[in-house]
């Protein structure tokens, strides 16, 4: 195992979380894609730490993605339940006005 | 790293990134959610391997919390029943797989042209004790910085997730008592 | 063979026990109760719980209908009763226990299952797609998949590729799913399932049926209907020559409703204290003695603040502040309060009938109809696990309702 | 590895496997001699024959699985078999006297880990027979755990800052002189609350309740009811261990080996929890939740704060 053998698995799972948060319809299966491309950072971040600066000031960078994993979850499940409530919807498709 | 740690490493990989292609594969809620949860607690495993116990357990707890919750919320938003219905609901299909492919590709050669350092420094031993002395030390910043920002999601979300206010609650003066609730709570607020 | 056999034979020492109370069958139910506690087996909580069915009294075909259901989910081994008469219960439990130890016929009983459905079978593991209509049509269960309405789906997800699009909507298993509703009390669409609670659930009133439309596990609406005897008719009661035997009948009742009361509540203590003080009542123990007893039990229920948190406030009626256009004040004086109140009610109202020795008035017909139709408009926007405080708390005699609905009034 | 404890060798698991049965057999045999003593005294019917647990296995293994329709099996059958795999991961960090499987670092950490692994595995196993009681009793159990996990969370951080490591090991050892339980009784009685929580027993059992026809228990037989229930308990055990070792000093104690302290101990904790679930009645989980964030939250909290100014000024 090697660092660039992390890596690549990093970016096989950022590309999973990648495909699927640009093709999901619906806001909660966006967000799995996009805790899944956070997971691959966690991943990316762990592998560099160990394989090249084993020191613990890379480890807080950890705990911030975590936290924002944290955060991104629940305004996520906070917009899907307002926009469920407000138009009877969770499509991001029917959110598009949201835009303009 | 010994052979034991480098085939764990590649059995976990295959079940994270495995796992996390079932997510958008299967046809039931419940199952691609706890897809999600099994890719993140592989990646978790995976993290111990790199010794960091303490981030590694935390990852798992908070994932697979997150997940059970991240299932309810599917479950009422999406909808689909235990059987295996097949659905899809999927736009720009094509583009995206485009898309991540062709980056899939881009990031891998990256990742084999660049040339690596080598490891600087040795590895402390206890990581736990001194990420604890870290946060609370030199890096302090980061830890003051991150809990408003959680705190301020809190309210943020509840502000956002919630329809009734106090008005609505106690009335337009704010006198009414006990407060109107569809269902009143434990404490009798 | 060996092992089998002890196998057998120590589980059917630990046999488990659906009932159901046909109304007007109370006395059945309590002495198959007992004699359930005496052999050392159990009371189920659910169908899948079950070895052993026991239908106290002569169903309608309604009921017996709805009994049927919940026959063809019992996992088996199993054995099916009919009890009729009080005095049958030990006979027909010892029965019982000898079917379930019937190696041959429990086999036989299998295979015709396994023809009628494959459903049952240990491994069947990936969950068969196939319509199953006659194994589980029970009344307890449905499907719970919450769906958004497909209409919504259809006119938003063609953007490029519809080739995929499979949103026909396929009933899984026979079952269909839930349908769209209107908005829930927090603003959001919810989808609404409607489940039938009873007649055949633990701990509750015989022959009631309350029809409920779920968001989520919050009853939306609710409608009563009642299931009967073969016959409305009074049941023929062996009159035993006891002292003030009438009111010992009714404080028994009344023992027995506050004991399934406080299982639904979760409190096995004082229901467990209830059950055998009713059964104290029954065998003709000092009328003194129970009534001190019915009186710890009230002062244990009394006192308990965990108990009061958890119920204050549920199923009010007739009582202020009243919300605007509730209920209006017309309230019997064992209905008034919320549930704690009708419990420790009904336990003052046993404890008065034991020590006073009267005659004891039979159950007031029309205070009965009041329980039956006021639960609707209290249980609505109570969530399952209130709704079932009210029910237990309300209790309605189904079979005095239906006597004197069939006889007029 | 810190003093006092011995981490055993791998082969040792089903030892601990087997003592943690154990100990749920014992639970499970306290509740159904309780279930057959006649409670009060106008009964005087004679006692009914005792349950035993050997009845009730045979009971259970003799009986058909029941599959419902359209159920989905494989997340079912997930869900029932993670309850008494938590346990035992729960218990493999646990110190028996000197020994311990496992002498982990983040011992306490993993004990919240697996614990909240539990939430998953209730709520799979009401959410895959397909059954609207069953459903219910899962997302009862969501509701509850919203309620109980951050208290616990906060009761378990206590002896681990009292102690100044995340090892449960170390935690044990730090009271040598005095049990946590005298100077942090609010997170030792949080922390039982807790494993009534995720072990869905007593006061905090509404999601397998009366009035949900057994909820996530409602539609499990046969082998599938076996090990849910022999979950049940193993996590209850796994919890009393943990209250032991955790706030009662663990093997600390006069006379006896340390391994029979830490045995008695955390049985005095199960037979507490056993009795104490016929003695209260369940809670609503809709007041429950409100309690738990308004009450236990603060309360745990200010425990902590104790807690942290009295290590800081020792």
């Amino acid at each position: 195992m090697s660092l660039q053998a992390v890596l690549i698995v990093v970016a096989a799972l950022f590309c999973v979380g990648l495909y699927g948060a640009l093709s999901q319809q619906v806001v909660v299966m966006v967000m799995m894609g996009l805790e899944l491309m956070l997971n691959a950072v966690l991943l990316a971040v762990a592998a560099v730490l160990w394989f090249l600066a084993p020191q613990i000031d890379g480890a807080v960078l950890l705990l911030v993605v975590l936290a924002a994993m944290t955060v991104e979850m629940a305004m996520g499940f906070a917009v899907a339940t307002l926009l469920h409530r407000s138009r009877q919807s969770d499509m991001t498709d029917m959110a598009a006005d949201l835009a303009g | 790293m010994g052979v034991l740690s480098t085939v764990a490493f590649w059995v976990l990989a295959a079940a994270a990134v495995a796992f996390g292609a079932l997510v958008f594969r299967v046809d039931s809620m419940a199952r691609a959610t706890y897809c999600l949860a099994a890719s993140f607690v592989a990646v978790a495993v995976v993290l111990l391997l790199f010794r960091q116990d303490y981030l590694g357990v935390v990852t798992a707890l908070m994932m697979v919390m997150e997940m059970a919750i991240m299932a309810v919320y599917m479950v009422m938003f999406m909808g689909m029943n235990p059987a295996l219905m097949p659905m899809s609901m999927v736009h720009g299909r094509r583009t995206a797989l485009a898309l991540s492919a062709g980056l899939f590709i881009v990031l891998t050669a990256g990742i084999l042209l660049v040339p690596w350092p080598s490891r600087r420094d040795a590895p402390v031993a206890d990581v736990t004790h001194a990420l604890g002395e870290s946060i609370m030390g030199h890096k302090m910043l980061v830890m003051l910085t991150v809990s408003p920002v959680l705190f301020a999601t809190i309210v943020a979300a509840l502000v956002l997730a919630l329809p009734r206010g106090r008005y609505d609650r106690f009335g337009d003066d704010l006198r009414r008592r006990p407060p109107a609730d569809p269902q009143p709570g434990g404490v009798g607020r | 063979m060996g092992v089998t056999g002890a196998l057998a034979r120590a589980g059917v020492r630990a046999a488990s026990v659906l009932l159901v109370e046909v109304p007007g069958s109370t006395d059945t139910r309590i002495a198959v109760e007992r004699q359930v506690r005496c052999r050392g087996w159990r009371l189920a909580m659910s169908s899948a719980d079950a070895d052993v069915l026991v239908v106290c009294g002569r169903p309608s075909p309604e009921l017996a209908k709805a009994v049927q259901a919940v026959w063809v989910q019992l996992p088996g081994p199993r054995a099916r009763l009919l009890v009729d008469d009080a005095r049958e219960a030990a006979a027909a439990l010892e029965q019982a226990a000898a079917a379930l130890l019937d190696a041959p016929r429990q086999r036989a009983d299998a295979g015709s299952r396994g023809q009628a459905g494959a459903q049952a079978e240990p491994s069947s593991a990936p969950a068969p797609a196939e319509s199953d209509g006659d194994q589980d049509n029970s009344d307890d269960m449905d499907d719970m998949g919450d769906t958004d309405d497909p209409g919504d789906t259809d006119d938003s997800s063609d953007t490029d590729d519809s080739s995929d699009m499979d949103m026909d909507m396929p009933m899984p298993g026979g079952v269909p799913l839930a349908g769209g509703g209107q908005d829930d009390r927090d603003g959001l669409e919810m989808d609404e399932l409607t489940v039938p609670l009873g007649p055949v659930l633990p701990h509750w009133p015989a022959g009631l049926v309350v029809r409920c439309v779920l968001h989520g596990d919050v009853v939306v609406h609710a409608q009563v209907s009642t299931l009967g005897p073969a016959a409305d008719v009074a049941p023929e009661v062996a009159e035993i020559a006891m002292d003030g035997w009438q009111a010992r009948r009714i404080a028994a009742g009344e023992c027995d409703s506050a004991a399934r009361f406080l299982a639904v509540a979760g409190w096995d203590h004082p229901s467990q204290r209830l059950r055998s003080v009713r059964d104290g009542i029954l065998d003709g123990a000092p009328s003194q003695d129970c009534a001190r007893e019915v009186a710890q039990v009230t002062r244990q229920v009394r006192r308990s603040w965990l108990l009061r948190w958890s119920v204050r406030g549920l199923g009010l009626l007739g009582r202020a502040p009243r919300p605007p256009g509730g209920v209006p004040d017309d309230v019997p004086a064992l209905l008034r309060g919320d549930v704690r109140d009708r419990l420790l009610a009904r336990l003052d109202h046993a404890r008065d009938l034991l020590l006073d020795g009267g005659a004891g008035e039979p159950a007031d017909p029309r205070l009965e109809r009041q329980r039956l139709d006021r639960l609707p408009e209290v249980v609505t926007g109570l969530d399952l696990a209130a709704a079932r405080l009210v029910v237990a708390s309300l209790d309605p005699n189904v079979s005095v309702v239906r006597r004197h609905s069939v006889a007029g009034p | 590895m810190t003093g006092g404890v011995a981490p055993l060798s791998a082969a040792w698991a089903p030892v601990v496997a087997l003592v943690l049965l154990a100990g749920a057999v014992v639970a499970a045999a306290l509740d159904g001699a309780l279930h057959s003593v006649p409670a009060g005294r106008a009964g005087r019917a004679r006692p009914g024959r005792r349950r035993t647990v050997t009845g009730a296995v045979a009971r259970l293994l003799r009986q058909r699985r029941r599959v419902p329709v359209a159920a989905d099996v494989m997340l079912w059958r997930i869900g029932v078999a993670a309850l008494p795999v938590a346990a035992l991961l729960m218990a493999a960090v646990l110190p028996l006297g000197r020994w311990t499987l496992v002498d982990w670092s983040v011992g306490i950490v993993w004990f919240n880990a697996v614990d909240v692994a539990v939430w998953a595995a209730v709520w799979l196993a009401g959410w895959g027979p397909n059954s609207a009681h069953a459903l219910i009793g899962g997302y009862r159990f969501l509701a509850q755990a919203l309620a109980y996990e951050l208290p616990l969370m906060f009761a378990l951080t206590a002896p681990a800052v009292a102690a100044g490591t995340l090892r449960v090991g170390g935690v044990v050892q730090a009271q040598q002189g005095l049990w946590f339980v005298v100077w942090m009784p609010v997170a030792f009685v949080v922390f039982c609350l807790g494993v009534a929580g995720f072990s869905v027993w007593g006061p905090l059992s509404a999601p397998a309740g009366a009035d949900i026809a057994g909820g996530v228990l409602a539609e499990a037989s046969g082998v599938d009811r076996l090990i849910v229930l022999a979950g049940r308990y193993l996590l209850l055990t796994a919890g009393s261990g943990f209250a032991a070792a955790l706030f009662l000093g663990g093997g600390a104690g006069p006379l006896l080996p340390d391994w029979l302290w830490m045995a008695v101990k955390a049985l005095a904790v199960l037979c507490a929890l056993v009795v104490l679930r016929r003695r209260l009645p369940v809670l609503r989980p809709d007041r429950f939740l409100e309690a738990g964030w308004l009450v236990l939250v603060p309360a745990t909290l200010l425990q902590l704060l104790v807690v942290s100014v009295v290590v800081v000024a020792r």
